[in-house]
């Protein structure tokens, strides 16, 4: 279809291309669909869920930041038993790289998700999301301590022949040392990064403008430590990176690829604009060509061989 | 759908002090759209991005006429973002998602009441236009500010319809003085005594429309249900993606079971039943 | 002047207004002079001062990102001896509160500048800076470790008998902690917050932005994570905070006031618009009037109060 | 200073492919201006504020008649910044700091060489001006890509001036083939041999006003060091804030004393002595 080869491997997975859809902005792959179809993406995040349903945190929700979006989603999901149930059977199906996203609040949380999720249930990989700033001690805690997230890790990997993509908080003072901690539990790729968390407060009401006074910060604001992020780990480990936070042009996306991520994923972007995934492949697919690559995977950590050249 | 609606007419609504406008767009969003239905707009220069702000903007639909293809959209200029639309020039295109959303179901028979707070009048238009092509009776509810609102907020196009219309405003410059649901609880009263039911066996089978304020729909659902009228109304919430994907604009209903549960405004939405909505909830 | 109380108290200062600029986007206080006139602002805060004269990094230094700057000047400044020479006698003697700002690379870097820093200077305070993320291996140390951030502070605290303004980096796990810690280190006030980390990718020449590579992200872009760490520290310790971080507009300032800052700090937002600071000041005070308030200190962290009332 | 330019004029420069624009603002700024200064333009409608993109963008003076209040800027459309400009239309009030910076230096008597590549060519107009009713003798040395962006870039204007035009070419479509510093060498051999020094004695004193890309500006300078003929070059990095408090836009030169030092372009500059630049530096 693309004159560039732009088959992409991350964690054993095969991807038609690098660009996926994130974890609580693409629903469960079909919202999109009169817009994007799965079919061109190199795959798709599923919302976060958890052992049990939440219903996630009072509304207003969402604030606007400039350049970027404040979300409190709290993590609403139908819970395991009703995504197995119900989800699972359809998102299977879909004709792209499904990835699922589990969260959780305990050790046992997590592998219990992910001792229900195997290879078997059709699903590409299992992203583990150790990282959502929104609940109270949601995430959180695993999320910034390397030892808790080492040990998460290794928990989820010991219980399910799923790869493990370990998705880490930007909320750190040292992402490289989380990054190492997650290589040692065994994960064999890394999602970079979630969102920062943030507030907005109400001039005319003077209280936050979240019913849950804090949100989690996504969007191009938050585009540049992503990149860092991405560029100091893929230093530091060698595992897959895939690169997100602000991509919403197909140029964000080549900096994250330059940067050292192996894969790129679209969230808030699709908001401001549903076909973004398909632009952003076909300008990766230009700017390789104007480049002379014939694969995508020559783009990988470029900037930092230039560098050091 | 996501299309570019090519601006037609952009013009002042009304006092300009009301900052309202009215903006025409043509394309193939019209043809399949419906009454109570949104579009979620991108509002920068669609040729030079901007990311500030960032977001879509929702405005509903207030007029449909698919075989121009042509939607109508009346709104507020509140904040940087509609400031922004409002510099749309005639001829630009915009970049529209939608439409988006479910909207208002149409009874086969009998009457259509309308209620309206504020400026929650411009998608009701859209549906009493619908409504009287189909032969039902309409009737509007209207309460508004003062007389200079209900002017600007397009009280002449109303009165063209030939429908009737029960005004109120908070001053009395037009219309009853005082708020809307009192018009509604009146006529209610008149057709079947104080807070009875209208008889299923009623030769006018009543349904209502509203969309204004939360607290507003509120009362006029809590009113409907005393009187047994089924109600309809449409929900406004923040919004992300506008397409169900992100769980940003949800709310939150009671389901046969008694349980409660979270539907998303723009997928599900904006229009409820008033019978399942729960109003104040903080979950 | 103003019908509303504007006079600020912070760290023993008297400010005439809660409004002040910050280090390394104001110069020496007179570069804005056509622009501002320094005696309409509470206060200004020098470029950053190091014991030795520094070049800084190599050019580009800046480059701009969604609703952000990223900055690498790495502390280039004239070094402690020629500030004490020839900026000391010019910037004591301007109408404003004059606060001195000073890196170092090692404790004893603190120390010799702190010393050589006492009130007879005319200086109303010193910022120590521990979190300017720019220099390799620079205050990053002591911005990220509690235990070396009290130390710095307290080290700096015994030397100088002028009112110690601890500034925060915004890179870090935990940023309560980090103010507790130089809270224990003797500190009479924080400023929050530096900026955050990051790095642009030049897409046409595949190398970073900043010849530096990495650089420090400001500007609107920054300013839910800056509110949400003025929030979150100022109910944990009964330091004044000068919160500051994506200022541009008074609504801006009034959201950090809101948050629980005493005062507000304006940085990149000079860039934007050199007037800013007084439509800032001029907006603090007709919203305090608007609300009924006849004194701004009753805005200071009244967003929590209502939130707990 | 910072105060608001109206937009009188707002057209396209030559070929719509150079991406080139003519803008013209009335206001104060022009009293005090002079040539190789620049302003410093928020690209944004400033009536509401966006911060994407966030910064300024500086411009320098192609043009100034301080009697009409007027200054003219070139620009060329590089990116999102200059796009954005691109549009603001006549009439509208655009937010400019300025003048800000360091020009040119005018001789007193004798002769002034200007050396432009590209679009370096637009501040030295202003310059050219300025040295032609202060009646020195002014010649241009010109180079650019091709015909199409010399004509572009106003040549004909220049060609009015009635000064000695020696225009290059990379494709030779227009005078010379190759490089501009080539006719300023071989003009300057011509004078007094190659690579000597142009007497104290002779008649004629030279100067030179360049600017252009680092690279050729940095020839040019090399040049003169050899002729001893006095340099000024107009530097240009990214800026920040523009007056010299952010430490941005510095630029290395040596010091008598042989050290290297920084100064900032916007406020020290853009124009130097081309004697002191360093230019391949990395600190
Ligand atoms: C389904 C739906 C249909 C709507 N239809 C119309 C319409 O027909 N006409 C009309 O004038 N307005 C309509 N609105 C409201 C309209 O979307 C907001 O007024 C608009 O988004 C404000 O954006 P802004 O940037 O101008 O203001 P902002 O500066 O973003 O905010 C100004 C105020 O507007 C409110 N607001 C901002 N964003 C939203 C949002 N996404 N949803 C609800 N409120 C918001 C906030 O409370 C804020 O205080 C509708 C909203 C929804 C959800
Ligand atoms: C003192 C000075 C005077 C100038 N005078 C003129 C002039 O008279 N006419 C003219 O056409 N241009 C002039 N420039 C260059 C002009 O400022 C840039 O082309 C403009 O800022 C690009 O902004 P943008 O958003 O369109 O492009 P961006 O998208 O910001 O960048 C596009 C390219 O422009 C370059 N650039 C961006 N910002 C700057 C900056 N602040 N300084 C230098 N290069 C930059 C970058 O290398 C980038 O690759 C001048 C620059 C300086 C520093
Ligand atoms: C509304 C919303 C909901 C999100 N929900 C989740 C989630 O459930 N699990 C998760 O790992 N990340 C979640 N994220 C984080 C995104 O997957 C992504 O990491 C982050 O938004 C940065 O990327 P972006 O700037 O492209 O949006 C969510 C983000 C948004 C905006
Ligand atoms: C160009 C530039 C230089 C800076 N230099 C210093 C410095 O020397 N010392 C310091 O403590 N902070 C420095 N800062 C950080 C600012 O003081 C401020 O904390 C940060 O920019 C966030 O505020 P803002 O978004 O309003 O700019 C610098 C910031 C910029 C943009
Ligand atoms: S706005 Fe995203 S689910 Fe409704
Ligand atoms: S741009 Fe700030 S010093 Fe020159």
């Amino acid at each position: 279809m693309y004159p560039v080869d732009l088959t992409t491997h991350i964690a054993g997975m095969t991807l038609r291309n690098p660009v996926l859809t994130s974890s609580g902005t693409y629903g469960f792959g079909e919202e999109y669909a009169a817009y994007c179809p799965v079919e061109a993406l190199g795959g798709i995040t599923l919302k976060g869920i958890t052992p049990l349903a939440r219903l996630g945190n009072p509304v207003p929700r969402l604030a606007e930041t400039p350049a970027g979006l404040l979300n409190s989603v709290g993590l609403e999901n139908p819970g395991l038993e009703e995504f197995l149930k119900s989800y699972l059977p359809k998102v299977r199906k879909l004709p792209t790289a499904v990835i699922a996203n589990i969260s959780g609040f305990s050790l046992e949380d997590y592998v219990q998700m992910a001792s229900a999720l195997q290879q078997d249930s059709g699903l590409a990989a299992l992203e583990v999301n150790i990282s959502c700033p929104n609940v109270k001690h949601g995430g959180m805690h695993f999320g910034t301590d390397p030892k808790s997230a080492e040990e998460v890790i290794a928990a989820v990997k010991a219980v399910t022949d799923l790869p493990i993509i370990a998705k880490l908080s930007p909320n750190v003072t040292d992402i490289v040392g989380m990054a190492q901690a997650v290589q040692r539990g065994g994960a064999n790729a890394l999602s970079l990064i979630n969102t920062l968390l943030g507030m907005r407060i109400d001039l005319d009401r003077q209280r936050p403008v979240l019913a849950n006074t804090f949100g989690g910060l996504s969007g191009p604001a938050i585009r540049p430590v992503a990149v860092r992020m991405v560029w100091q780990v893929s230093q530091a480990v060698d595992l897959p990176i895939i690169g997100m936070g602000g991509i919403t042009t197909w140029q964000d996306a080549v900096e994250f690829l330059l940067a050292g991520a192996t894969a790129v994923s679209i969230g808030t972007g699709n908001f401001v604009n549903p076909q973004a995934p398909l632009e952003i492949i076909q300008g990766i697919n230009d700017y390789c060509e104007k480049n002379g690559l014939t694969s995508v995977r020559e783009l990988i950590g470029l900037a930092q061989k230039v560098l050091n050249s | 759908m996501l299309t570019e609606g090519q601006v037609v007419v952009h013009e002042r609504f009304g006092d300009e002090d009301q900052r309202l406008r009215r903006l025409v767009l043509k394309g193939p969003m019209a043809k399949t759209a419906q009454a109570g239905q949104f579009v979620a707009i991108l509002v920068q220069d669609s040729s030079i991005s901007s990311f500030d702000p960032l977001l879509r903007r929702p405005i509903s639909l207030a007029e449909i006429s698919s075989d121009q293809d042509e939607i109508t959209l009346l709104y507020r200029i509140q904040g940087r973002g509609t400031e922004i639309l409002a510099k749309a020039q005639c001829g630009e295109r915009l970049s529209v998602m939608g439409p988006l959303g479910k909207g208002f179901s149409l009874p086969e028979a009998g009457e259509l009441w309308l209620v309206a707070g504020g400026i929650g009048i411009f998608p009701l238009y859209a549906l009493a236009q619908s409504a009287h092509t189909q032969g039902l009776t309409v009737r509007l509810f209207w309460g508004g500010e003062n007389k200079s609102f209900l002017e600007s907020a397009g009280l002449a196009q109303w009165q063209a319809l030939g429908i009737d219309l029960h005004l109120c405003t908070l001053d009395g410059s037009l219309g009853q003085k005082g708020l809307v649901t009192e018009g509604v609880q009146a006529r209610l009263s008149q057709l079947v005594g104080p807070t009875k039911a209208v008889p299923e066996t009623s030769q006018v089978q009543i349904r209502v429309a509203t969309c204004g304020p939360a607290r507003m729909m509120q009362a006029v659902s809590k009113l409907c249900m005393e009187f047994q009228v089924p109600v309809e109304v449409s929900l406004e919430e923040r919004m992300g993606c506008a397409v169900g994907a992100c769980l940003g604009c949800v709310c939150t209903l009671m389901d046969a079971s008694g349980a409660l549960i979270h539907k998303k405004v723009c997928l599900d939405g904006p229009v409820f039943r008033g019978e399942e909505v729960v109003w104040d909830v903080s979950c």
